[in-house]
């Protein structure tokens, strides 16, 4: 270590090392794209749906708390408020193209984020998760008590309708493809934000909040935004579950949702971009195999082992374990 | 133990604590190197080196608080190495952290009746308050609102109380007022009459040369160098070289 | 008869009072929860499926082993204390010093265990516990019907409420664990087993919500999930007293109770929601909570 | 006169529940200066700064930067105005690499921080001025060192050149040389020198070594009030400053005297 | 004509959740307990049955039985006990072209509004819960009532249903209460109950609520004040976790009993073998179903819903569950239902001893008639 580096060359390197990694992430996130576009000639398509709407779902979370440090327990109700909107309006007026309802299912949940990130951001850490979960509660009381939710029964039969008046979405191969688009822009738009000069702010809010003050960020205005956008989020993946499943109910609602998507999150690797992706399609598919086969009226004492055991050995989940063996012995 | 016995290391007294081949872990970083020192009943000790030698880590490993150790630490002729913090402390044992250790949620006399008493010979409250008058006076307020001198006073008169006969003492006045840097030195020397052990690490080593039989000099978590109290002037190079005074 | 917003003045005392008894019932769950958080940051999401363990276990020592109510009162919460004891023994040990957030997590994942294993062990109806003799009936306070086993409950809450509080902020026992709950490892170089203290600590809290359990026994049906159901609202209530205070718990479990009860009077449909609203109400005007110390 | 003041308090208070930990201080920060505050343990010097950066909010009086009133702003605003401090507790952003921690600073003038949208690459044009930066805190070797591994003293030179990432017309350092060794400090003492340049610096310590050898200017606070203000030599020889601060230690040639005997 | 050479059945029921006792594993165990009766094959084809866990939630079900109907081959869905699970199920059976039997579920408008041609709802709904026990105490002289209803669709409903019964009966409800679902206390409403003075304390709600609020009205002294407690949907299974002591006296309707007659009692000592427990009305229709279901396949030689359905509706039901049983185009099937009382402690005899049949209300009389209904397949005719 000499006195003589030149800070120069110092760069070059660094842009060298950049440049091969996301060559490396290119190559990666292609091979998975691939993958994607052809999973549907080899398994069930309405389940792989699952799994995408599941899995941003556990993106937009993972937004909050891998990259922003911040732990909703609440996030069933913009999933929920995603759906039930998008229902609302699919059935009652026949006709309106589907991504319309989407669209206003996102919107409608992007506002209430707004509303519970008003209510929320002055506390930190498990006040926070706290104000979140009383908050969705509400929400969760409002679903019960209102009309237009079905109730206890929830919404069914909502038509999946046509994208954009031209593709019929009935047809599930069709209707996949929608998904796997709306997926991939989700996903995609997280990875951007990550990366931007926001996501770097939000980075740093995350390592150290008073620090970040002094240097001139408004911190609560970036906690604001990253949680409107995870609650928009959140609020498409319920929207596009409705579609696909034709039926919203008081489930994506409950608290218990929220719980879920955490694990999903914890388990796939938080702050890792795969991470909750590969979480949710783990969850998912366990959770359906297990209902599936004899272990049946197990599976929530399974989940809650699968809880503990994350939490006690591999807390940086599948994906963060996985990048560690691999910087291990592929430097 | 009269101060008259210092001074000379090879003089062999009664031998309260030897470490041997010390090494410390803190998860994957390897933080001491085998340290080896040895401190007799009586003596008062410096450790002295540059930030993040590992004195710090030493006396922490000393009190079993540290992540992973290996090598030997005898206290009265004991090997404490598979000894929990607890027992260490009931050895007689005082530790004095890095950064105070006053409980916020106890009030001045909480903390200072906190650690119980691990062997007689401890002072007594009323003691302790005519050495500390000000704690006197704040006896009722919690531990937080003491301003910075009072709560390092408050750290080091908590453990004279428990009659223990080895204290190790941690930077014990860093950001503190000059006027009471001077006062804590007096405390010391009282100390060191009555005969107890003292390891000091410190930062301010005009505060600690006049107060201390020898110095150990750490650098890389291992002992580079010893210097007691006579070779200082003739070692004053070599330790500026190593402290970068 | 002088009436109050159409509701006759008799019938408010009365529902004043139930408020009150469910409220020291709520005191109870959440002083467990708030000793726990208090003194050993530990988010307990398990609360519920050990007051339900506490429960359970009163109606089996019962019919296994004969053993009665009064017996199940010590029985019940010694045991399942027992199983906090291992709990954190066993697995919260291994995270801590760790984020809130994983504590979180784990005890969430152990509650869907416990209730897991006894759904399948015992299903989901309810078992079936009867009111011990001696509490059989219940006496006329003119405005209302009191059982005298509901009686028998806020005397006993409260009384194990102030026991605790007593316990916690005025004994030396107390000072420790408080101390402990700041700087753990130092009082361990004092010379205090803290793991031990821990544990301990753990398991008391744990036993509070057995002993809540055990008391619910007899009057609520004994079911796998009944502690799923409770444990949010408790949570809600120990987030408004101010987590980790532990006189905030107990007022406010006792506040909550009563505010309950006037919405069961006057609006009942909203009344398992009322308690979120007042948190989130409360939180918005002074974020630490009524009784939390300013962050 | 706000010409020349940069900073001025006018009769600025802080209770806490009865307890007055600022008592009616009026500062006047010359343009250039450093500038110190020093004062007893407990005397409010950092709960001074809190006020200043608003960390705490003052209970009465006035906040004047340049004349103009802030003592309504935010942090955040008032940081963006160019009151920059920096921690008596090392603040680092611990995972991300040296470099990246000055960019953070960097960015905050971009006015892109909300472009969610935007690329990270459109701040790779930071990182020239970002390497100058790091340079002159000799860290410019350790850019790409996630900071958790950076060594203490370290830390604190990319802290302070975080600090100076911000422009700052004047900068709040609270006790920059605490828990440093002698060598540190005089590191520390020259990279204060050098930021100073063209700007104004406010810092509290108590290692009278640095007082005497930095600042132009100090103050003196006493149970929240303000005792005496001078430079280095008239505060020293002030027989209150020696009762309640200094004791015998006041003369800092005194002490390395000693030291050297 | 057997699709894939199959008859493929799956069960989907709540395995885990509140549901989990009334139907649950065990009524998979009576499903299976039919296809071993009926041979394990029909036509020499085989029977299979494939079970999953809803979990209680209409999103499971509906993937789970989209998938089966979709994907893995199933013929016919079994089980089906939250109502919200069952109407959204029959949504999917409809557009695919399989058959549903619903058991489990309480809510009429699975054969109302919710009617599609490719379900049967077995066992009982809300409209002779209301009806049977409503009427009949109103005619003991229950004249005035107080209803307890849980505060979602089922309990709304369920509120309608009874508050028409009293009302045509002469009788009046003079207050009603909606608590949240759930609700683990139940002192302040029984307060309010006892407060109204009215005869009758009806509770409209399901589970743990009912059977908290029959403990509380216990503990209450409810009944020894004079009032009439009556459970509108109560099971087997609720009833003995209370237990005879605490229930004692209280009306319900019930769809069977296990103890009501020779056949039933004997297919009841069968399923306890197996299960050690005694059935529901619940496991008991899932029984019998499946075998009108095979029976059915049997005589057409083909498992097409449409076909299956049309013989099965054109097959009165006479077994050991029901006695005059039929099915409607609509859907419902109507059979004899049962006003029963709880036995007191004395009377019982052992643990599962626990009700007195009181009355039989005949088919005819218990359900929702034909021309009161809105089920499309009924009007558009
Ligand atoms: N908890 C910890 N985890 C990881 N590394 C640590 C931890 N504590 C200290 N270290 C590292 O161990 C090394 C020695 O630290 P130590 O605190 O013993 O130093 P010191 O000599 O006391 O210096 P200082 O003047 O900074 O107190 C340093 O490099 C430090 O970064
Ligand atoms: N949040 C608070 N609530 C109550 N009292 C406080 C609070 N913060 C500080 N104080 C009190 O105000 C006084 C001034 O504290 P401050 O931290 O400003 O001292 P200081 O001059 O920086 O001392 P030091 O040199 O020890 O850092 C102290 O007596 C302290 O106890
Ligand atoms: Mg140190
Ligand atoms: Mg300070």
């Amino acid at each position: 270590m000499s006195d003589s580096v030149n800070p120069a060359d110092i760069h070059k390197t660094m842009l060298d090392q950049q440049k091969s990694e996301h060559r490396r992430r290119l190559i990666l996130n292609l091979v998975l794209l691939a993958l994607l576009i052809v999973a549907p000639m080899v398994m069930y398509p309405v389940f792989l749906m699952k799994i995408l709407c599941f899995a941003l779902f556990a993106v937009a979370f993972n937004l909050l708390l891998g990259f922003t440090g911040l732990l909703s327990f609440g996030h069933a109700a913009f999933l929920a408020s995603g759906a039930y909107t998008t229902g609302y309006l699919l059935t009652t007026f026949s006709g309106l193209s589907t991504e319309l309802g989407i669209i206003a299912g996102t919107l409608v949940a992007t506002l209430l984020g707004l509303g519970f990130a008003l209510v929320a951001i002055r506390r930190q850490g498990i006040y926070f998760a706290m104000i979140t979960l009383a908050l969705s509660q509400l929400v969760f009381f409002f679903f019960v008590q209102s009309s237009f939710t079905g109730g206890e029964d929830g919404l069914h039969g909502i038509p999946r309708g046509q994208f954009l008046g031209l593709i019929d979405l009935n047809d599930n191969l069709n209707m996949y493809y929608f998904v796997l688009a709306v997926f991939l822009a989700g996903y995609l738009l997280v990875q951007r934000i990550v990366g931007s000069p926001y996501g770097q702010v939000l980075k740093a809010i995350k390592q150290n909040e008073p620090r970040a003050i002094s240097l001139g960020y408004n911190v609560n205005r970036y906690k604001i935004i990253a949680f409107v956008i995870s609650a928009g989020l959140a609020g498409l993946a319920g929207s596009m579950k409705t579609v696909v499943f034709q039926l919203a109910s008081l489930n994506d609602a409950h608290w218990h949702m929220s719980g879920e998507v955490i694990l999903m999150t914890l388990l796939g690797g938080t702050g890792t971009l795969l991470g909750p992706v590969v979480g949710a399609a783990f969850v998912v598919n366990l959770e359906y195999q297990l209902s599936q086969g004899p272990l049946a009226d197990w599976v929530d004492a399974i989940l809650g082992a699968i809880f503990v055991l994350t939490v006690l050995m591999f807390q940086s989940g599948i994906v963060g374990q996985v990048q560690k063996f691999m910087k291990k012995n592929i430097g | 133990m009269s101060p008259a016995v210092q001074n000379q290391v090879g003089k062999k007294d009664y031998e309260q604590l030897r470490v041997s081949g010390l090494h410390a872990f803190y998860g994957e970083s390897h933080i001491l190197h085998g340290i080896d020192l040895v401190v007799n009943r009586g003596e008062l000790v410096t450790l002295l080196g540059r930030n993040g030698a590992g004195r710090s880590t030493t006396l922490k490993a000393i009190m079993n608080m540290v992540g992973r150790r290996t090598g030997s630490i005898m206290i009265n002729g004991e090997e404490t190495m598979s000894c929990a913090p607890h027992h260490i402390a009931r050895l007689g044992v005082g530790f004095c952290p890095e950064h105070r250790g006053i409980f916020a949620s106890l009030n001045v006399e909480e903390n200072l009746t906190l650690p119980p008493v691990v062997r007689s010979g401890g002072m007594s409250l009323e003691e302790i308050y005519t050495m500390f008058p000000n704690l006197y006076e704040r006896r009722a307020s919690p531990g937080n609102k003491l301003s910075g001198g009072e709560q390092q006073m408050l750290a080091l008169a908590r453990i004279l109380r428990t009659g223990a006969n080895m204290l190790l003492l941690d930077e014990i006045t860093e950001g503190l007022a000059p006027v009471i840097v001077e006062k804590l030195g007096e405390v010391l020397m009282k100390l060191k009459r009555k005969g107890l052990t003292i390891i000091l690490v410190e930062q301010n080593f005009h505060f600690a040369a006049p107060l201390a039989d020898r110095h150990y000099v750490v650098e890389h978590g291992q002992i580079v160098e010893e210097v007691s109290a006579s070779e200082l002037d003739s070692k004053r190079s070599l330790l500026n070289g190593y402290l970068g005074v | 008869m002088s009436m109050i917003l159409g509701v006759p003045v008799a019938v408010l005392f009365g529902q004043l009072l139930l408020g009150l008894i469910n409220g020291a019932f709520y005191a109870l769950l959440s002083l467990g929860l708030a000793v726990i958080f208090g003194l050993l940051k530990i988010i307990n999401f398990a609360h519920g499926a050990l007051y339900m363990l506490g429960a359970m276990a009163t109606v089996i020592l019962f019919d296994t082993l004969g053993i009665s109510y009064w017996a199940a009162l010590f029985v019940a919460p010694i045991l399942v204390g027992c199983v906090g004891v291992a709990i954190e023994y066993f697995l919260l040990r291994k995270i801590a010093g760790q984020d809130h957030i994983y504590s979180l997590l784990l005890t969430f994942g152990v509650a869907l265990i416990i209730q897991g294993v006894l759904t399948n062990m015992y299903g989901v109806s309810g078992l079936r516990y009867s009111m011990p003799d001696v509490f059989k009936g219940g006496m006329n306070l003119g405005f209302m019907f009191l059982p005298y086993y509901r009686a028998w409950v806020i005397v006993i809450a409260l009384l194990v409420c102030f026991g605790t509080w007593f316990m916690i902020e005025k004994t030396k026992l107390g000072a420790y664990l408080r101390a402990g709950t700041e700087d753990s490892q130092l009082m361990q170089g004092f010379g205090i087993n803290v793991p031990l203290l821990v544990s301990l600590t753990y398991g008391f809290g744990v036993m509070l919500a057995a002993f809540a359990g055990a008391l619910a026994a007899p009057i609520y049906s004994v079911t796998p999930d009944m502690g799923s159901h409770i444990l949010i609202v408790v949570f809600a209530v120990v987030v408004i007293g101010g987590m980790g205070s532990i006189a905030g718990a107990i007022i406010t479990g006792v506040l909550m109770g009563v505010v309950e009860g006037l919405t069961k009077t006057f609006y009942p449909p909203a009344s398992s929601a009322v308690i979120f609203l007042v948190m989130v109400v409360v939180l918005f005007v002074r974020p630490s909570g009524l009784f939390g110390k300013e962050a | 006169m706000s010409e020349e003041y940069v900073l001025e308090t006018r009769n600025l208070v802080k209770e806490f529940k009865g307890f007055v930990a600022v008592d009616d201080v009026n500062l006047n920060i010359r343009k250039g200066h450093i500038h110190a505050l020093i004062g007893p343990n407990g005397a409010g010097k950092t709960t001074v700064f809190n006020l200043l950066t608003k960390f705490l909010i003052p209970t009465r009086g006035q906040i004047l930067f340049n004349g103009r009133d802030i003592t309504t702003m935010k942090s955040a605003a008032i940081a963006r105005e160019g009151v920059v401090r920096s921690f008596q507790i090392s603040a680092v952003f611990p995972h991300m690499t040296a470099l990246e921690n000055i960019r953070v600073a960097l960015q905050s003038f971009e006015g892109n921080s909300f472009s969610f949208w935007k690329s990270g690459n459109c701040l790779n044009k930071l990182n020239h001025r970002a390497m100058e930066l790091l340079d002159s805190v000799g860290l410019a070797e350790f850019a790409h060192i996630t900071t958790v591994e950076l060594a203490y003293g370290r830390k604190r030179a990319l802290e302070l050149a975080t600090t100076l990432a911000m422009e700052p017309q004047l900068m709040l350092l609270d006790e920059p040389t605490q828990g440093m060794g002698a060598e540190d400090v005089g590191q520390v003492v020259e990279l204060v020198r050098k930021a100073a340049v063209g700007r104004t610096v406010l810092m509290v310590e108590h290692n009278l070594g640095v007082v005497s050898k930095l600042c132009d200017r100090i103050t003196v606070l006493a149970q929240g009030a303000v005792l005496t203000e001078g430079d280095y030599k008239t505060v020293s020889a002030d027989p209150r400053v020696r009762e309640v601060y200094m004791g015998s230690a006041s003369d800092p040639n005194a002490s390395e005297k000693e030291a050297n005997a | 004509q057997i699709s894939d050479d199959m008859v493929k059945i799956g069960y989907l029921a709540d395995m885990s959740g509140t549901y989990r006792d009334l139907a649950g594993p065990n009524g998979l165990i009576a499903l299976e307990m039919a296809v071993a009766d009926f041979g394990g094959q029909v036509n020499g084809k085989k029977i299979e049955i494939v079970s999953a866990d809803d979990r209680n939630s209409p999103d499971v079900a509906s993937s789970t039985a989209r998938r089966w109907v979709e994907n893995d081959n199933v013929d016919m869905v079994a089980g089906l006990v939250a109502s919200s699970v069952s109407i959204a199920v029959s949504d999917i059976l409809e557009e695919n072209g399989k058959l549903g039997i619903v058991s489990g579920s309480a809510a009429s408008s699975i054969t109302n509004e919710h009617c599609t041609p490719n379900h049967i709802h077995y066992v009982y709904d809300t409209y002779p819960l209301a009806n049977g026990t409503a009427s009949a105490i109103v005619k003991e002289g229950g004249k005035t009532w107080f209803i307890l209803t849980a505060d979602y669709a089922f309990g709304h409903a369920l509120e309608a249903d009874v508050t028409k019964v009293v009302e045509a009966n002469g009788g009046e409800v003079i207050g009603t209460i909606r608590h949240p679902f759930p609700t683990p206390d139940f002192s302040s409403f029984i307060l309010q109950a006892q407060g109204s003075g009215a005869d009758v304390v009806a509770l409209a709600n399901a589970g743990g609520d009912t059977t908290n609020a029959i403990t509380t009205a216990g503990e209450f002294g409810l009944t020894q004040s004079g009032q009439t407690l009556a459970a509108l949907l109560l099971f087997l299974t609720d009833v003995h976790a209370l237990g005879a002591e605490a229930a004692q006296g209280i009306q319900l309707t019930t769809g069977w009993y296990w103890d009501m007659n020779a056949d039933a009692r004997a297919w009841a000592d069968r399923f306890m073998e197996e299960t050690g427990v005694r059935p529901t009305m619940v496991h008991a229709g899932i029984y019998s179903s499946t075998m009108q279901y095979l029976n059915a396949i049997k005589a057409t030689g083909s498992d097409e819903a449409q076909a299956v359905r049309k013989q099965m509706m054109d097959t009165p039901i006479n077994d050991m569950f029901a006695t005059n049983g039929r099915i409607r185009e609509d859907g419902r099937m109507v059979h004899d239902m049962y006003l029963a009382q709880v036995k007191t402690p004395a009377e019982s005899t052992n643990e599962w001893d626990l009700y007195n049949i009181v009355r039989t209300i005949p088919a005819e009389e218990a359900f929702r008639p034909l021309s009161e209904s809105q089920c499309p397949l009924v009007t558009s005719k």
